[in-house]
């Protein structure tokens, strides 16, 4: 099947786009009782929620193994759950409690999960882009049968290490898939205004870096060639996936942006990836009655997160001190 | 006299230049909406998407073209964002800004700001909350300018457009909602002048940047008590006012040195070396620093709190000091 | 004419190619006199010849203006010297001496002559990239009719400077030409083993800054495409240009080169840029004793030049303390 | 026990450490040849290509990658070249590869080693001469090695590879020659473990890198006046041996620190203020430090010199605090 193109609804795997449905229902009612949390201060840090994007997220993931590796965004939350982190663990994290993944310490900008291949979020912009490609170095140093993914946003493009990176995976044919989530913006920028050229693909394709583009709201679509992508990508042969799509909320869950017209975000809605998948569910002959069930399952599973990160236990003062690193007493010359 | 935030004082000081100085131009990511905290808020509106310029994600870009902006005649303001981002432009600033002046034998120069949001604000976390002033300051060629009050911001900013070597211009996040009193007109700092936000007999401390403040704070409480402590604010960390340090202590005899930076390798080290090597004989107690513990700052409150230096802690030492 | 043929030998302006070919020839000497100097251990810091290369220095600065700019690399002294700086100043640079470009402070590396628009070679590889559009970014907010040339290696096009000043050259439609000198190595190193996909033309077209490719060791060919983009250039269209040649010595003048074979260099020198000119002058008439003439006037210019420097006064130590900043006594706390 | 040069012994700690673990890999520009100085020679014959990697001109990459592939497993070793060079991946080693472990609560570690040649060597001029290791000192989560003999530079690297966070090992470009002996065996040192060069009992030198040499140089010339030095070399910056420094000065009565390092912000000043704040009452004089002027460095070797300690200096300050 061509790239980019869905299967027809009669052919359907039906199970495996209920799992996806699910996981993109939980994306969307973790980060919506997150920014709920963070408007009633129990969330402190910023957040930037991926509400619209869950379709890339869920449709990649779900296409790796436990022990393959992802690398994140600010973005992260859908990547992260997608992988397979725990979702409590996670609200946990955001709340800055204990029991959070990492014990509440990076919060939701370095949300990360190692025991399930889950290497971080980052608050730098492409940062993540030569890490992933190391870890992939990793891979095939050890002969290991993995793959990395990382997954970095369409203003990350004009950064360095998008450059860097993609060229080390290409020169030691690492086992890496790209994925540049296209969301038209850059924080209250619109990206295409501040990138010459035609963009990611181009990009990734002059750096012998070979890409292919998807409809990012089509789930059927992305899980298609991410399957492909990454199968190759496992092979040693480094691919790049540019998935459009569209943020549909502001940059940070306190961002009303402004920039955008009220029209333009109107029309995103109607192309709503988890609204697209359960009409194509459907289609299918999935009953609505399912469907609505797995969409409340997941509504309740975040409140009960929630409720339950907010009630926990703050860290304990002296973890501080503790994972600094193995010598020297951080504590010298302090208050 | 006008009553002004920190930020808005910021903003002015922009403004005010740009109308002076056509050559003065600024650019960072977003600025055409204001910039991330709303320092530029409105000034597109006036001097128009070239002179405040948006920028690509590319801090080693918006760095190093304004290096080669600043060498042909422009002046240029640029934007990091946060003081954690200029860690991408490193190359740029240290190796390329600080050095060209000197490096081509004085053929050019670098008129550049570089505007680097510091320090702790609400759950940033490790990599949105640093406080790398002593970096700045260790290397030769550039001024580093740490402002703590409105009146600051705006007179510091000015001094630092209009000054013909690179400025590493570090304002507080946590300052930015500060209110305060700023002089009318076109009030312009010297660089290397400590402010003597009170007089004490007893003490001195000298801080810098938000740290000011709490030290200021522990200074009322200490008043309290009975002891007098002078408290400086360095307000520039390269050229610092070794001179009004070195007086004030001479005349209390004892030296606290306040940092909200990584107390190792911090640049109290430097004050309080100067000190110790200048008036040993005068000195009734040791000098003492306060600094964060060396460990990255977490996201959680609690843990943040760690690193945070709170007006107990400091009157508390001064205590120590004065009992010595 | 289409780019990077170049003109027949019949219609060739004889003027025009003598005077690159006296250009090259003084770069050549300029470069086999430093090198003697530097293993007579006059001049102390490492320097990089650019000899086989001097075509592409003349070729495109041969088609500047005085007040147009360049920006250079550790290989720099061709560009210089053909953007019209003093050799004498230059050599004088070069042994650390008084009346040096930079009064003895920069050296090799940091050859500049702000004065003839050169602002500077950079010990640092692709950092003047950014520089240099920072510098076309000036020209454009001042609106001046100049234009800059950043010159850089095959090696510079895998830093993340070489993505992000091309870039904001095509977003802000800047007056810069790009030269990627390709001469096939990075130091020790063959370029293309650490290049993934086809090379700086290619990147550069992805980035929207539309390339051309030229032999570089041809003279003609090089000065008509280059004349073609700064125009070009010159009116606000950023553009790129590959020129294909070889680094004849070692990368460094202390360097033998064993990391590639002597029969490799051997064939190399038969396509020495400067003998290639010099047989299409004597093709176009032009006289053999006049071409003998200009060659040994620039053999005497650069050994005089030499004897000159190496006879030079050192620069006074208060030097030093000069030119570091307007404020702050720069001595505190010094031995 | 055998007599090598710093550069052969680094090479041997290299080598030997590949042999040990399968999992250390070494990742730069021109490795394959040897490196620039030649610190790789001979290596990728034994270990192939993929263990002695070259690299693409992308230090943020190979610092970046190494991140990432320390993560995961392997133990990378980073060649930056010069430090100078290291300023293009700030980013990677300040706000990765020092956060990881805490930021991510513990998740992993970051067992790399990022070697960065520092120092002046033969007019390398302002891009090619820095030392900043005060940098890293001030940086949570990073080790911080700077060897001043071959013997150190072998058994601190070795260390440097076994430890299991993230090590800047800055090896002096002017000692790449020195040749001295070097212990047989497994000789692995101890991170934050001062060495006594010289003992004394009139003033207590502090030191380390290159600039250990020229103090050592100074001590004999005093010793020949009468004067005895101790001469201390710290071997790491972080964590640094304070329990030494302060038990040697608490004997001699005075402090002299030595570095090659721009003095303002220097390493130095967290000596000196850390010795001024715990020993003020034994001082017989104040403590004093000894580093560059604030300025670039220069090409021409008169200018460059302007920037290099001497032993004559180091004598002068020593003769002057013994006086006090
Ligand atoms: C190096 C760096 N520069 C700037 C920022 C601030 N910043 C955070 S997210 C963001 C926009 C990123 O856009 P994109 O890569 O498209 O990702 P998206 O937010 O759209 O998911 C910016 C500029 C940063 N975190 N890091
Ligand atoms: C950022 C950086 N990394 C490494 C070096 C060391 N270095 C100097 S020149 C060079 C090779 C450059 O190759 P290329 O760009 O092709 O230029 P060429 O030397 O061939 O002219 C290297 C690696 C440097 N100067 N700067
Ligand atoms: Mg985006
Ligand atoms: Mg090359």
């Amino acid at each position: 099947m061509p790239a980019g193109q869905s299967s027809s609804a009669s052919n359907l795997d039906r199970e495996r786009y209920v799992a996806r449905f699910r996981e993109m229902c939980r994306i969307r009612e973790f980060e919506t009782a997150a920014i709920a949390a963070s408007n009633e201060k129990l969330v402190l840090g910023a957040i930037h929620p991926s509400i619209g994007q869950e379709a890339v997220a869920a449709g990649v993931c779900g296409n790796l193994r436990r022990d393959d590796i992802i690398l994140s965004t600010h973005r992260g939350h859908g990547h992260t759950m997608a992988k397979g982190a725990d979702a409590l663990a996670m609200m946990r994290e955001l709340f800055g409690r204990a029991g959070g993944t990492s014990q509440g310490k990076g919060g939701s900008m370095h949300i990360a999960d190692f025991s399930v291949g889950m290497l971080g979020a980052n608050g730098v912009v492409a940062a993540n882009i030569n890490i992933a490609a190391g870890a992939a170095h990793a891979i095939k140093l050890k002969g290991e049968d993995k793959v990395v993914v990382c997954f970095f946003g369409d203003g990350a493009i004009n950064r360095g290490p998008f450059l860097e990176g993609l060229n080390w995976a290409g020169v030691f044919k690492l086992p890496i898939l790209f994925v540049c989530e296209d969301n038209g913006f850059a924080a209250t920028t619109r990206t295409k205004a501040m990138t010459s050229g035609d963009g990611p693909a181009a990009r990734a394709d002059s750096i012998g870096i070979k890409s292919e583009t998807v409809d990012g709201n089509d789930i059927a679509a992305v899980d298609e060639i991410a399957s492909e992508l990454i199968d190759e990508a496992r092979r040693g042969t480094p691919r790049f996936l540019v998935a459009r799509t569209y943020r549909l909320t502001g940059h940070t869950s306190s961002d009303p942006a402004p920039y955008r017209p009220a029209d333009e975000v109107k029309e995103r809605w109607l192309n709503d990836p988890i609204e697209n998948c359960r009409q194509m569910l459907l289609t299918a002959g999935v009953d609505e009655s399912e469907l609505s069930a797995i969409a409340e399952a997941a509504a309740k599973e975040m409140k009960d997160a929630y409720e339950t990160a907010k009630a926990s236990d703050w860290p304990e003062k002296d973890l501080a001190y503790v994972d600094v690193q193995d010598i020297g007493d951080p504590r010298g010359g302090a208050f | 006299m006008a009553v002004m935030t920190y930020i808005d004082a910021s903003r002015q000081a922009v403004a005010e230049e740009m109308r002076r100085d056509p050559m003065v131009w600024a650019v960072g990511e977003d600025l055409g909406r204001g910039g991330v905290f709303g320092q530029y808020k409105g000034l597109v509106d006036e001097f128009g998407p070239d002179r405040i310029s948006d920028a690509p994600i590319s801090e080693s870009c918006i760095m190093g073209a304004a290096v080669g902006a600043a060498m042909t005649g422009t002046r240029p303001i640029v934007e990091m964002r946060f003081s954690d981002f200029a860690l991408c432009a490193v190359d740029e600033l240290v190796n390329q800004a600080a050095k060209a002046r000197y490096m081509f034998g004085g053929q050019t120069r670098v008129p550049l700001v570089v505007r680097e949001p510091i320090g702790m604000w609400r759950s940033s976390a490790a990599q949105h909350s640093q406080s790398l002033e002593a970096w700045y300051a260790h290397i030769p060629g550039l001024v580093v300018a740490v402002p703590s009050t409105p009146a600051d911001n705006r007179a510091l900013l000015k001094a630092a457009i209009r000054c013909d070597d690179p400025v590493v211009f570090m304002e507080h996040k946590n300052l930015w909602a500060l209110g305060g009193d700023v002089p009318d007109g076109d009030d312009v700092a010297e660089f290397g002048k400590a402010r003597a936000v009170r007089e004490g007999k007893d003490l001195t401390i000298v801080s810098w940047s938000a740290a000011v403040h709490t030290a200021t704070e522990a200074a009322t409480t200490l008043a309290g008590e009975g002891i007098e402590a002078e408290v400086l604010d360095l307000r520039t960390l390269w050229p610092w006012d070794k001179d009004a340090v070195l007086a004030s202590v001479e005349r209390t005899g004892r030296l606290l040195v306040v940092q909200e930076a990584v107390s190792v390798a911090g640049f109290g080290a430097e004050v309080a070396a100067t000190v110790a090597e200048n008036l040993h004989p005068a000195l009734k107690a040791p000098v003492k620093r306060l600094g964060a513990p060396r460990i990255p700052i977490s996201y959680a409150p609690v843990l943040e709190d760690q690193v945070r230096i709170t007006a107990d802690a400091i009157a508390a030492a001064a205590r120590g000091l004065v009992k010595t």
